[in-house]
């Protein structure tokens, strides 16, 4: 079966999409150079389809998203890059206050087909300021989709969507994604709005989304030997929640562990075990959450390494958990 | 309007200029357009004082000529995004009055079902991307619709405030649609205020226009009470862009003839300042321009006196329509 | 007893510490002039502090909040006005990436001791773009401690510890209660990191922050007559968050409803629920939540009035919920 | 260096200026920082290469003249803010290459204690607001300082990127420091690249200093590598600002020798362009000046062995220290 690497899936599927629909374009800030970007994702775009159609930008995100805002706006279907995820606080006006509100404010008369792609998330000793994970900043926007792909296949499928979605769609790249390699897609496109059971198993559900999906299936394959059976959850988007899905394992489990790549206060996942709280508290025995310290993400790799989630800080904390019984933070 | 049909091509922009110049009903067309956004603010305001306008609001009279000048330049398929001082951007670029002040009566038959009011107004039908409660927002709607704009063989436009050039949005979007020469025209309405703050006391080099150069964007300063003078620069600034000239600015001097908005009763103007403008009220200048130029007393008349009745006609309808039922129509997040 | 209006309570705390300490500036747009700002909170203290101290702006919010972070790391101690709330969208990058993480990533060299006071919340009719609660945005920021005053004695004693923190705040000031009165404090600060327990009951909690609170103590007097006993807590602080003081009340009355004026999906009101599902699951008989649909807000007076939250709906939520006992959100 | 001490008081702008132009000593202190931050450049680019600076880095050989000329201008307790590309603005400023390296390596003592890494130093105690990875940043974080800086008679710094100039940050904080007549220097290195993209292919007009000029405020274009053009250029922007002058930017206009960051070959530049400009090497520059002004050749070569040798001695102290153990300190969201 032959391997696609996640960076790869992303080009793909951007390459196909632009193909596809004349309306679609493609820019950012030095994603159409020889490079491709400066994770190499995007090389060779404005060869084949023009400067037209993909081009670089100044070094102006608000300008970026505003125009691309615009743009979705009119007719167009613009996809641009958001170099790291931390720069998402620059445009967060044209993504707030434009994007996601041209649909209901309007009555409907129009929506903004637009996609950010945007790489993020911690463990490349990349610092406080290009590390982090802007999902949750966004996940209290009404009108706006927030995805995150754990895997090239989904990378593609999910991009695919996003682009053919008529909705803004933050589409968040976690870079530690970048060089894996994965199974081809077995379908053209992924639903944005459905989380996957991408492991089944009776006696816990964690649930994750972007690399900690990864962590979460690494550490269920480890428990697997304690004789625990660990279901998976990778929730795919923070906004729209598929929260059915959720709620079905966890029916069936009884226990869920939410892990996050980000502080518990104001994140995704304890507002996931509210949710859960809200319609599902007589199927709940256990929740908890593996999430990072309440701190900004420091460079050092023995103060970042300690401060991450990991398969081994999964697999240590559903043992303590389990064993004790304890309802305290892992 | 001079609205003319839609155009999918490019064209030369002379032609286009010449039969816009030499069309005698196109200056009284748009006198009556200006008519009838006095005359909507007016109704607004009435509106507002008995209870019935809610929230806020933001008045735009004494800066008709701007929008109207400007959209005499324009296609109905051209693009506009105005500001939360946006009537005269929508009625100019073809909304209808009736919709407009059902929608800042917040009623089901407003032209956003009344969920925009009258700060958020979108009109895509009649190309308003919207207007835009964030200060320097309809700067980069503009720039985006240019980028459409370009493929569509349209231009776009922006109005904004002399205060919305301090913002970021100004600098990024005019540096970002001239390394594109994108089909955009930024309008600056300058006012001389942003609330209650002096243009002059917040605005570096105290010259929008000039701003423009640092991109080696043309500009022009403009009297924007001067239907002709807006009408030209916007027709120059238009032909410009649709010719492949990428952007350009016009900076339109104008006055709000109210406070800021419904709260505010402007005593921070100086004494004088008012009368002073008053006097050149670019409807007062228009009609004597328009007579001048051989139009009849009687048909400037009879354009003055339909703008009020439209303008009623459209304030009962808006009144007598239902306010829309949440549980009907709860609304959606999501498209699709 | 002298009663205290929520504007001035503001006004007289800036006023105060103004006076108290050389190294605070206040600054925004338009808060220098007459009018005091839009909403007429801050007349006079540029005439009283003088031009140097409290003085107008360009309309600049992310200069605003970069100017403020650049005073605030060299000895001075600014205050500024970003005049709605919405607009905390055009500074979130200052606010993310440059005060919120100086204190941590210098290693504690320094921090940045700014207040950021902003009116925010629905209910005026000012629309979708005039009316949202950033607090959400912002909760899930180390760094960054975000508060909300209740009560015109709150807004004073929190205000006055703001400014004395040596952290950046958000403080956000709920437009409806502007003009509302209240008993003076009874004491010269508040502490940010403490929630209140505005009321007592053992029968249900309620746990809100800003107006919501009203709303809860108004549906508190309601449930007496139908004999509950409603406890009500103000979280007064989004970050910190201060779930000693739920947990405990929530151990007692073993039922929590979070009353958030903002959607369900990343809003704080689940975040809570789950932290208490983490902490305190075996407590715990019912949670569930009052919140907005998840749509940006509406205009007109019809829909912004189904739209919201108030005392009402909080009312008759508790009588469904607890009548019924079914879980499903209300 | 020429940081002379703390002074809380204003003074004539004239003999401060006079005084440092007759100092002999000045420029060969300055020549030294300029070759230990060529140091510490190439000592970091080795460690980076053996895997023992983490992450990214962004190496700023070929700019030395720029942050040493600028703070040759400066008091000790003046204020300066710097960029991801930052090692030469902490040195020049005063951080400890020993402390600056550590930090690169993740280290206890470096002097973030290793939570910032290379983006994003701080040295407060040298007056270093910080080192800022997002593009724009050091802009806003000088202003501010600017405004505690005019209440303790002092002056700031921003050091930028030609990129920089496209952000919303240079815009709004630069007219705000004009309206504010704010003692900050706005100091623009232009090495004609952001990243990958050529400086002209984004930026409009095409003249950076000139984008000043739209807010009046005063503006020079300097050659980078001469750290005497680059001293007096500052000089004279300095005491503008210590005089109540306001703000001034200068564009002192360079070449970085590496590519962006660790991982860009630089493929993107034409032939022969590096070539050229390692020709006007900042270093051989300098050096060839002070021959030529009767320093000895003696002194200029010890200055190079002292700065290669503190290096080294750095590197070594750097790479023996311990590793931060978060046990032992896990660190704090909030002060207090
Ligand atoms: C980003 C932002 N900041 C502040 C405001 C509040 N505000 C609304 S209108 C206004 C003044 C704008 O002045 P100007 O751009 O000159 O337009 P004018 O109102 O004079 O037409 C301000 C400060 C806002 N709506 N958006
Ligand atoms: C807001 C923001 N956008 C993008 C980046 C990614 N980035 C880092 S350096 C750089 C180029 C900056 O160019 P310039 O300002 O000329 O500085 P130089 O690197 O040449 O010193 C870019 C785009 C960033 N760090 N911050
Ligand atoms: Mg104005
Ligand atoms: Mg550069």
């Amino acid at each position: 079966m032959s391997e696609l690497e996640f960076r790869v899936a992303i080009r793909d599927a951007l390459a196909e999409e632009l193909e596809r629909d004349e309306s679609v374009l493609f820019f950012g800030e030095d994603v159409a150079a020889e490079q491709g970007g400066v994770f190499a994702v995007t090389p060779g775009l404005q060869e084949r389809f023009g400067a037209n159609r993909v081009f670089d930008t100044p070094i102006s995100e608000l300008a970026l998203a505003g125009a691309a805002f615009g743009a979705a706006a009119t007719g167009t279907r613009p996809v641009i890059e958001i170099m790291f995820g931390d720069f998402m606080a620059l445009p967060m006006d044209s993504l707030v206050n434009q994007a996601a509100k041209l649909w209901f404010v309007s009555n409907e008369q129009g929506s903004a087909p637009l996609v950010i792609r945007s790489a993020v998330g911690a463990g490349g000793r990349f610092g406080a300021m290009h590390s982090q994970n802007p999902g949750t900043w966004l996940q209290g926007i009404p009108g706006l989709k927030v995805v995150a792909p754990s895997s090239p296949a989904d990378a593609k499928g999910l991009l695919k969507s996003a682009i053919r979605d008529d909705n803004p769609v933050i589409f968040l790249e976690h870079k530690r994604l970048y060089s894996i390699k994965g199974p081809e897609p077995d379908s053209e496109t992924v639903p944005l709005e459905e989380a996957a059971v991408v492991r089944e198993g009776g006696d816990l559900t964690i649930v994750s989304i972007s690399k900690g999906v990864r962590d979460a299936l690494q550490a269920a394959d480890t428990l697997a030997g304690d004789g625990l059976e660990i279901e998976v959850i990778d929730l795919r988007a923070l906004r729209p929640l598929d929260l059915a899905t959720v709620l079905t394992s966890v029916a069936k489990t009884n226990r869920v562990l939410a892990v996050e790549e980000g502080p518990r206060v104001g994140g995704w996942a304890t507002g996931l075990l509210g949710s859960i709280a809200e319609q599902g508290l007589h199927d709940l025995d256990d929740a908890w959450i593996v999430a990072t310290e309440e701190t900004p993400i420091p460079y050092s790799p023995s103060l970042e390494d300690e401060f991450l989630p990991n398969a081994e800080t999964i697999v240590e904390s559903v043992r303590a958990r389990l064993r004790t019984g304890v309802e305290t933070g892992a | 309007m001079s609205a003319r049909p839609a155009q999918e091509t490019e064209r030369a922009p002379e032609p286009a200029g010449l039969e816009r110049e030499h069309d005698p009903g196109a200056f009284l067309d748009a006198y009556a357009r200006m008519v009838l956004i006095r005359e909507f603010e007016q109704a607004i305001h009435r509106l507002f004082l008995k209870g019935e306008v809610h929230g806020t609001t933001h008045l735009s009279a004494g800066q008709e000529a701007v929008p109207v000048g400007v959209c005499m330049a324009l296609d109905a398929d051209d693009y506009v995004s105005g500001t939360y001082r946006g009537h005269g951007h929508a009625l100019a670029k073809g909304t209808a009055p009736e919709a407009l002040a059902a929608e800042m009566l917040g009623r089901a038959s407003g032209v956003c079902g009344g969920r925009a009011g009258s700060m958020n107004v979108v009109d895509l039908e009649h190309g308003l991307v919207g207007c835009f409660g964030i200060v320097g927002g309809s700067i980069a709607a503009a720039t985006g619709a240019a980028l459409s704009a370009r493929r569509q063989g349209r231009v776009s436009v922006a109005f904004f405030g002399d205060g919305a050039t301090n913002q970021a949005y100004f600098h990024e979007c005019l540096n970002f649609a001239r390394v594109l020469e994108l089909p955009v025209v930024y309008v600056c309405e300058n006012n001389f205020y942003g609330e209650f703050t002096p243009m002059e006391n917040v605005t570096a080099g105290g010259e929008i226009a000039a701003r423009a150069g640092a991109y080696k964007i043309p500009f022009t300063v403009v009297d924007g009470n001067d239907l002709w003078a807006v009408r030209d620069a916007a027709t120059e600034a238009v032909e410009r862009a649709r010719s492949e000239g990428g952007p350009t600015l016009l900076e339109c001097q104008t006055y709000r003839h109210y406070g800021h908005s419904k709260s505010d009763p402007a005593k921070y103007r100086p004494d004088d300042e008012l009368e002073r403008w008053l006097a050149r009220d670019p409807l007062t200048i228009a009609r004597e321009r328009l007579l001048a130029d051989g139009i009849g007393e009687d048909e400037v008349t009879a354009v003055e006196t339909e703008g009020r009745e439209e303008m009623e006609r459209a304030t009962q309808a808006a009144l007598a329509a239902p306010y829309p039922d949440p549980r009907e129509r709860p609304g959606s997040e999501f498209s699709g």
